[in-house]
This record gives structure tokens, sequence and C-alpha cells, in this order.
């Protein structure tokens, strides 16, 4: 029997800066070990507990897609012990991770619909796992609709400047990037999400919207989409807490009797709406 | 006893006066024993008490805290302050039952090259009386 | 068939288990402060006392436990696992709310998709001796919570202090292995009579009125409720109740570096802690005693019966007893309940 | 007489609506002992007691009521803790209202229960008697004998700087003469104290009872709960748990009232005070300071003198 608090060896492949503020850091991860990469199999919306060897482990979630073979990628907010540590990590470096944990954004459900992803600053990674996984030649035609509002608060502060360009010439997706703050340089929008959403006035119709993002964010999102008729059922959201074990054995993760680790932290509305407001 | 034991004796140095202490001595060419590892400090007073235990608790044999002459402090009061803490603090682990000796204070200007070396001289011959630490050190 | 061991034959006993097992039993650390340890002679081991202060799933669920060491070697590191249990071990001398309680730790680190490794380990290696509780306290509520001062259930071999013997029952297969042991001898009728009145005495002292039939309904529609206003308030959130608890089961996880390597440990943890869900960014969930005061009450009576069917107190009483404030569970269940049902003791408070 | 009087006085701050609520004790379901409440009602005040089981130290509670008007029931020790306090500026001037109760020195329930055979179900005091019944037997100790031993070298019963006083002052020792267990601790070998420290820590289960029982520790991060840096592991080692109460009993230095708080609310029975006497003994020695004594002289290691003592200073 596998015991689940070993962390699987990675190699630090590739590691770079994603923002001005320098506070975001993309780890791109290798397995060390063959057998790992074989074995290991994920959905957007899981995550991993990442642990730098003497300082602890973080959970993290996921920011590549499964399609994208061999290597996993997670961006890491400079925040704590082990997420400096993290930072300042070279590349080559052995690293230690556990996962996937979690049960991740339900990819089954979503078939057929139309998928509206909202996102806000830094927790765009698990949802860039999803909208890559989506926009993959197999996966494509799951879905139908893929529209994404994505919102960070200064230009420079948005996560993988490249990739959104490259979504924005696509014609299989609708992709509408702001900014609260825009600089000389910022063609783009610029607006809080909440507003950007009901400007854009999606419809709801066979819809499922995901939605990640700071509290704040979430709090004013949340009344918009219920304004455009989206029901609880079909709104998810990733929850995060304080973690240390990740698979329900540890405690302090729990909102009611829910264990965000193992039971989420993917949640949709209705799930919440019954839980108590411990979050 | 083993006689090729040397104690490691951890020194906490102000920078205005002792630690332009140990450099006049060193710059003077004048010997001290090579025990002692120096973490330079802005001030005498920026000691924390917690600082002395964690060295004492990694295994050094002896800390020494050295600061300027009562009245001479580059901040005024900083060693004022200190005084009480160290004499409160030495008081208190040697009632714990910690040695007296293991932690030890000294004022050293930086005009005192040679006072630096004979503090030195003496630390060291205190702590190499009292053998390597026992108590208190994590295994 | 019922067997005996006379108490002059407990130390050779004793000695026996050493010398094939691991033995862990209560050991007097100070006067009156008991724990569960690691036995290396006999006459370490004090049965006298009705209950160690720390719980027995001290013996399967350690305050400290190393889950793996590493060793650096160059950007990679050697991992090597603690989680195997080299010996054989017995925990003689448990209490049957400690047992069950062990019943309940079972449901959290074997259960659902993840099993524990380290702690089915040192599940499977041990064998499990019961000790009857032949004068439960006065804050023992066990009979309350679904178990007994007699309740042989979890036990492998069940002791009874009959004054001058034990009266040892064998339960399980573990048990049987026991059958053969030369300290053992056939217990007469007298004796097991005297059992049997025993039993029955202890049975009518432990409190069968704490009302923790429904509770978890109750707490159902008390979440927002202004009841944990005052509940918490004279809590210190000290943790001695979790600590001491023998279902509380929450630990941190925590690497300890040396220079050329260290090791990942987990240690008991609290909810009544602020660090304990606080997150990196500052925000936490739980920000006052009040919010952490529920928590460790909805825990035990409404969370964990909703994962696992059952209440999550055994009512060992610890919490009651070394609460330095005189927080009082059972009261804490009375308030839940419309009718507060009165104590041996009688007395007036603002709170539980 | 005081219980009649600390209710009358609760009545009339809480009917004049001067306070919030009332912090004092109850009578709960443990013989032996008494528990903090907390009254908001004037019609509740019957709730109050006060016997030789008062043993909290109610200023803890304090820093949870912050935003209130409290009417507190303070011992000698209590009394001098809220004084420590206020110097390090935790409350408003107008904040508290200070119940004093001349202390007679609580009872150990610890030394009791130790002192009889069997469970005690009940226990009352009569005179100068501590009354203790269980399911066989009927008991009367000497309530002399059995006094916590930090009362019972206290030198401040009578608390200072109350509001009112409800009961005469009580005739007080002064401090040099005290603490004979710290004598008799001194005369020991600095090995033979090294190994008494180590096997008292050695219990330790770092619950951190003692720190949450204490007035004088509300740090928004205590040291061990430092990360980064990390002064101690939390896994339980000896040396760590050293490093802890080392630490804990030495950020008391000055600021101590030597209520006995930690040693009471430690599960493991773990020795605490004579760490904390010695200390209060030390800044009485080098710097003539008692704490808590009077609201205007700063807590030693906050100031310091020119004059003073430095001959352990090379």
């Amino acid at each position: 029997m596998k015991n689940p608090y070993h962390p699987i060896p990675m190699i630090v492949k590739k590691a770079s800066v994603e923002t001005t503020d320098r506070m975001l850091r993309t780890l791109q991860l290798s397995f060390l070990n063959e057998e790992d990469a074989k074995a290991f199999r994920f959905i957007p919306g899981q995550f991993c507990e990442l642990s730098i060897f003497g300082k602890g482990e973080a959970p993290l979630g996921i920011a590549s897609s499964p399609t994208e073979n061999g290597s996993l990628k997670f961006t890491i907010n400079k925040a704590g012990v082990v997420t400096t540590a993290l930072h300042h990590i070279e590349e080559g470096t052995e690293v230690g991770m556990r996962g996937p944990l979690g049960n991740g954004y339900p990819i089954d459900i979503f078939q057929g619909k139309n998928v509206l992803v909202i996102g806000g600053g830094f927790a765009f990674t698990t949802l860039r796992s999803l909208i890559a996984f989506f926009l993959h030649p197999e996966n494509r035609n799951k879905v139908k609709d893929i529209t994404v509002i994505y919102g960070a608060r200064m230009p420079g502060l948005l996560l993988y400047k490249e990739e959104l360009k490259e979504w924005e010439k696509r014609s299989d997706i609708k992709l509408v990037v702001t900014v609260d703050w825009g600089d000389k340089d910022w063609k783009g929008k610029v607006g809080l999400v909440p507003n950007v959403l009901e400007e854009l006035a999606p419809s709801s119709e066979n819809t499922y919207a995901v939605i990640c993002g700071p509290p704040i964010m979430i709090k004013f999102t949340f009344p918009k989409l219920m304004a455009l008729q989206f029901p609880d059922e079909r709104i998810y959201t990733s929850l995060e807490r304080r973690m240390k074990c990740g698979i329900g054995k540890c405690g302090r993760c729990n909102i009611g009797h829910i264990y965000v680790c193992n039971d989420g932290p993917v949640f949709n509305y209705a799930q919440l709406k019954k839980l108590p407001k411990d979050y | 006893m083993d006689n090729s034991w040397e104690p490691k004796i951890l020194a906490f140095l102000c920078n205005w006066c002792s630690y332009a202490g140990a450099d006049l001595a060193g710059t003077s060419r004048i010997q001290y024993p090579p025990n002692i590892r120096v973490i330079r400090v802005p001030c005498s007073g920026r000691i924390n008490p917690l600082f002395i235990l964690k060295a004492l608790q990694g295994g050094v044999d002896g800390v020494l805290v050295s600061g300027c002459h009562p009245g001479d402090c580059h901040y005024l009061t900083g060693n004022y302050v200190g005084r009480r803490k160290s004499a409160t603090l030495k008081r208190f682990l040697e009632y714990l039952g910690l040695e007296e000796g293991r932690v030890q204070f000294s004022w050293v200007s930086a005009a005192e090259g040679g006072k630096f070396s004979q503090v030195v001289g003496e630390v060291v011959q205190d702590i190499k009386k009292l053998g390597p630490i026992k108590r208190f050190v994590k295994k | 068939m019922n067997l005996k061991l006379d108490k002059k034959d407990l130390k050779p006993f004793l000695q026996s288990l050493i010398d094939e097992a691991d033995l862990f039993a209560p050991v007097q650390l100070a006067e009156g402060v008991l724990v569960f340890k690691k036995i290396d002679r006999p006459d370490e081991v004090d049965l006298s006392s009705s209950n160690t202060q720390k719980p027995a799933k001290e013996v399967f669920s350690p305050q400290s436990e190393t889950m793996f060491r590493y060793e650096k070697a160059g950007k990679q590191h050697q991992v090597t696992s603690t989680e195997e249990v080299e010996r054989k071990r017995v925990i003689l001398g448990v209490r049957p709310c400690d047992i069950q309680a062990v019943s309940l730790l079972d449901e959290v680190f074997l259960g659902k998709e993840y099993t524990d490794s380290y702690y089915l380990n040192n599940r499977n290696a041990t064998t499990m001796i019961g000790m009857a509780c032949g004068h439960p306290l006065s804050t023992c509520f066990c009979s309350s919570t679904g178990g007994g001062p007699f309740l042989r259930k979890g036990s492998d071999l069940f002791f009874i202090d009959l004054g001058e013997s034990f009266l040892v029952e064998l339960l399980t297969e573990k048990g049987m292995t026991f059958q053969k042991s030369n300290f053992f001898k056939e217990a007469n009728t007298e004796e097991i009579s005297l059992a049997k009145a025993i039993e029955e005495k202890a049975l009518k002292k432990t409190d069968t009125s704490v009302p923790v039939e429904g509770i978890e309904k109750r707490l159902d529609l008390m979440v927002e409720s202004s009841f944990w206003d005052r509940v918490h308030e004279k809590c210190i959130g000290c943790r001695v109740c979790t600590y001491l608890c023998p279902t509380c089961h929450c630990f941190d996880i925590m690497d300890e570096a040396l220079t050329h390597g260290g090791q990942r440990v987990r240690n008991w943890d609290s909810c009544l802690s602020s660090l304990y869900s606080q997150e990196t960014s500052g925000h936490n969930p739980r920000p006052t005693n009040r919010e952490r005061t529920r928590q460790r009450i909805m825990h035990k009576f409404n969370y964990f019966p909703k994962n696992f069917g059952r209440i999550a107190c055994v009512g060992c009483g610890r919490c009651i007893l070394y609460c330095p404030v005189q927080f009082d569970i059972r009261q804490a269940i009375n308030w839940t309940s419309a009718k507060r049902l009165k104590l041996q003791r009688g007395g007036r408070s603002t709170n539980p | 007489m005081i219980q009649k009087k600390i209710r009358e006085k609760a009545k009339e701050l809480l009917e004049k609506k001067m306070v919030d609520l009332i912090i004092g004790f109850g009578e709960w379901t443990l013989p032996l002992r008494t528990t903090p409440i907390f009254v908001r009602n004037p019609k509740e005040v019957d709730h109050l007691i006060w016997n030789s089981f008062c043993e909290n130290n109610l200023s803890t509670y304090l820093h949870k009521f912050s935003h209130f008007k409290v009417g507190i029931v303070v011992k000698g020790c209590d009394a001098r803790s809220i004084t420590a306090l206020s110097l390090e500026k935790r409350f408003k001037p107008d904040q508290l209202y200070l119940i004093g109760v001349p202390c007679q020195r609580m009872v150990d329930r610890r030394r009791v229960k130790k002192a009889v055979k069997g469970e005690i179900l009940r226990a009352s005091e009569q005179g100068d008697q501590i009354i203790v019944e269980g399911e066989d037997f009927k008991t009367a100790l000497k309530r002399e004998d059995f006094l916590y031993s930090s009362c019972q070298v206290c030198t401040h019963r009578t608390p200072t700087l109350a509001n009112v006083l409800v009961g005469d002052p009580v005739e007080e020792i002064p401090m040099t003469e005290t603490h004979p267990d710290i004598k008799e601790f001194e005369k020991k070998s600095p090995e033979e104290r090294w190994k008494y420290f180590e096997k008292e820590s050695s219990r330790c289960i770092l619950c951190f009872a003692c720190r949450e029982a204490c007035p004088m520790c509300y740090c928004e991060e205590c040291f061990v709960d430092s990360s980064n840096p990390k002064w101690i592991e939390k896994s339980l080692s000896p040396s760590d748990n050293e490093f802890y109460h080392i630490v804990r009993a030495y950020h008391q230095t000055g600021r101590c009232s030597g209520c006995g708080a930690c040693e009471r609310a430690c599960p493991m029975e773990i020795r605490l005070t004579y760490l904390t006497q010695k200390l209060n003994q030390n800044v009485k020695e080098l710097f003539n300071f008692e704490t808590g004594i009077d609201a205007e002289t700063l807590p030693p290691l906050s100031t310091y003198e020119t004059e003073d003592r430095q001959e352990f200073i090379k």
C-alpha cells in the first residue's frame, strides 16, 4: 500500500517569473521516475502539496492541463516560508510533490454545455488548466462555447501573457482580459471583473460558470451571475483553506462536515449555501 | 578530558565599539584565541535573549556579548537597556543550573584592542574549564 | 473459559510481555501524573490510578511522529520512511473509554479514500489489553456516549481487577494466543461472580444523564445561534482539552531541518489555537475563540456524526477534570438540550 | 461577608450601568473549584461567590473583553497583573472597575486530592478547615496546610489600586523573608538544579496552557509560533521543551505578579512558579522593583538607571 504522505520526487525543469511585481513565479516540474509519471492522472482543478525538504509543504493548484504530458506547472505566490523557498529554488533542484489531491472541476458535467470562466488575479492558475484542457483538439468538441473573463489589478500582474495573446487570436474561445488600472501601453479593457461581466452579459442558458478569484471579487460577482439567472448548481468555484495533509485527516480545512482538501476544493454554489459560514 | 577539544564560542559584538575593538586587535596584530565566531549586531541592546539561547541550544560552548562602555552607546541608551536584560538573563540561567560562565558580557570600546584580546582569552579559559556544553543542547 | 492472573504473577507476566514485544502501559511521571509509555522494567507500570492524563491514543497516533527522514545528496534527496513498526506491541491497562476512542480514530485514519500508513501499522502491530473500570469517577459519562466502564469491544484481552488478582477474558484471535500462557490460571465461580458484582456497581456509578441523543440534529439548527456567544466566554483557548482528548486527532506537519538532512514530522495540533486555521495571507476563517470553541463542539457532536455516524466523544471526562477554568462539556451538551438535566452537584454558572 | 459585599457592589455597578459586565467567580460542577463567570444582569449577581477555591486570575479575560467596560473581582495578585497590564497600555484608564478582595490565599486542589484516598465528591469550608467528602469518607483538613505554594509566599494579598475594597486589608509579609523553597533550591549544585528543571520540563506536552492562562502572555505572535525565524520545533524534544520554559518564564521578568496561574493550568503538574518567583526576586534585588505595586514605575526591562549593577560585565 502506498503511503499517502510520501512525496513523489520531481525536478524543477524551468522556472520563470510571471508578473512585474515578481511575486508570482511559475515552476515547471518533471517526474524523476518514469513510473510516477505514468501513474499520475489528474483533472483540472485538483491540487498538489509541493514540498521543499527542510521547509515544509504548501498546497498549490495545478496550472498545467492533463493534456500537457510529462510535466506539471505551478504558479506560486510568494507568501510564507515554503512558497518563498519555492521562489528561490534553482532549476534542476528536486522538490517533493504529493497529489493529485481534491476533486477538480466536474469535466463530465460540463459536457455539451457552454462554459463561462471568470478569473481574477493569481487564482487564474487552475482556470488556466481548465481552459487549456478544453482547448486541446481532443477535447474542444466536448463543450460548446468557451467564454473567459480574466482580470488583474494591473497589466503587469496578468499571468501567462504569451498564452493569453494566443487565445485572443483563436476563434473557438471568447477571451476578455481586463485590468483595474491600465498603464500607457495597455490597449485592452479597463474595469472590474463584476462590471465587465455585467457589460458582457453572457447568456446563462445551457451554461456553467466557473469562478475563481479573490474573496472581494467573488463577493461582487455572485450577484451579477444571479442577475444573469445562473442557478446555484451551475456556478462552480474553488475554495482555499489552510491545509496540511491534503487527505482529510489533519483537521483544520473543514467547513462544517466537509473537508475542503478532500471533498473540495471545487464546490458549486448550491453546496456552499448549505455549509456554515465558516470561510 | 580530551586535550584536543577546543570550545566554540559565539560572540555578539556591537557595531560601533566592540566590533571595532576586535578590528583594532586584528590590525594591531594582537593575538587572541581563534575560538570565537563573531556576529556583528547594531548594539548590545539589540541582543534578544532568544539569540543567546538558540546559540546554546545549537551547541556552542559559550556566548560572549560585548558592547560599548556605559555612556558611549551610539544610540545613547541601548547598552543600558541591554545591561538589564543581561543581568536578569545571566542570573536566571545560572539559577536554572546552566554553568556560570557559559554566557558572558563585556564592555570593549573601539580603542580597546588589547582589552578585546584579553576578554576573549579569559572567556576561552573559563569555558575550557567548564568543558563542552552538555545541558540544554539539542541532540 | 474464564482465566485469572494473580497479582503476584503480574511482574513476571509483564516481563514476558516485554521479552516478546514492545509493551506500553501507564507510567507515573510525577505524583498523580500518568501517561502511556514504552516499558523497560515491569516495576515502572502503574495500574493503580483510574486513568492517565494523556490518553492511549498516543500509542497509535503519537504526539510527535516522524514521517520520514531525508538526507541531502547534491540537488536531490534520499528519503527513508519510518512507517514500519519493527516489533509487535502490547498495550496494557487501557480503559474502555480510550479503547472506544481508538475505534473512532480508526474511522478517520483508516477510512474513506486514504489510509494513514503510520496509524495502520501501529494499529496492526498492537495487541490491546483492556482494563475494566471498577471505580469510575464522577466526571465519567461513558455510559451516556455509547460506551461503559466494562465495554469489552475493541479489546483483545480484558482484565478486571478483583483485588488479589485480575479476571482475564480472551476476546479475539489475538487474545486467544494468550490461552496457553503459563501465567493465567482458571478462575473459580466465586471470582467470576465477584467480577459481575464489580461490573454492576460500576455501571450504576457512571453518569447516563448527559443528553447526547439527538445532539447532531439539535446542533444542525444552532450553527449561527447566539448560544456560541456565551459558550466560549470562559474558554481561554489553552488546548488542554484537545491534547488530552482521546478522540481529538488533528495534527500539523512540519519539517525539521539539520545541516545535511532532516525529517518531516507531524505533531498534535488543536482547533483552539488561532494559528490552526490561519492562512498565510493573515485571513483566519475562525478569527476568535467563539468560532474555535464552536468548531470543537460541532466537530465532536455534529460534523463527526455526519461523516461517520457516531459522536466523537467517549465520556472519559478528561476535558472536564483538567480544564483550568472548568469548562464542562456535559453542561455544553446539556445546554443544547431543552431540558437541562441536573448533575450530581448543582452549580450555577453563566457558561458551561 | 465578602461574598455579600461582592454581590452588592456588582449589583450597583450593573444597575447604574457603570460597567457592561462583571467578571467574577461562580460555583460549578467540580468540588474544590470555582469557575469564571460573566454577569450582565443585575438579577444574576447571586451567582457570584467567594471562597478559598477562587484560584483563577481573571485578568486573563480582559483581553477578550477589550471593547467593554468591565467590573472584575480581583485578588491581590490579579490586581497587580492588571496594574502591570495598564503600564503596558492594554486598557483605557476608565475601562475597568476593580472589586478588590483581600485574599485569604487559595487552596491547592491537587494537594487536597492527593491527601485523601478515593474521589472527593463534595468540599466545603468551615472556619479554617476544609471538609471533603467522598463515597465512604468525610475528612476535615487544615486549610493552612493546603495552600498553593504561590500563595504561601504571597507578599501583597490586599489588592493595590482597587476601586473598592470589600473586606479589611490583611497584614503583608515583606518579600525579603519569603521564598524558602527558592533558598532550598539554590543550595543545590548547578547540576542538580538543571536535572530538576530537565525532569519538570520533560513532562511538558507543549499545550501552552501556562501561556494562555497567564494574563501577561498576550503577544500577537508568541515566539514558539513564529515560523520565520523558527525558534523551537514543536515536536517534543527535551531541549525544545526547556527552551520554551526558559523563555516563557524569562519573558515575565518584571511583569509577573506571582499569581501562579501558569502552574495551576498545567495538566502535567509541572512546577513553574519556582522559575517566576526567582525572576521576581531578581528584579527586587537588582532594581528594587515589585510588579504591579504602583501605576507609575515602568517595568524594569523597559527602562534603566545609569548606576545599575554591572559587576558581572568584564
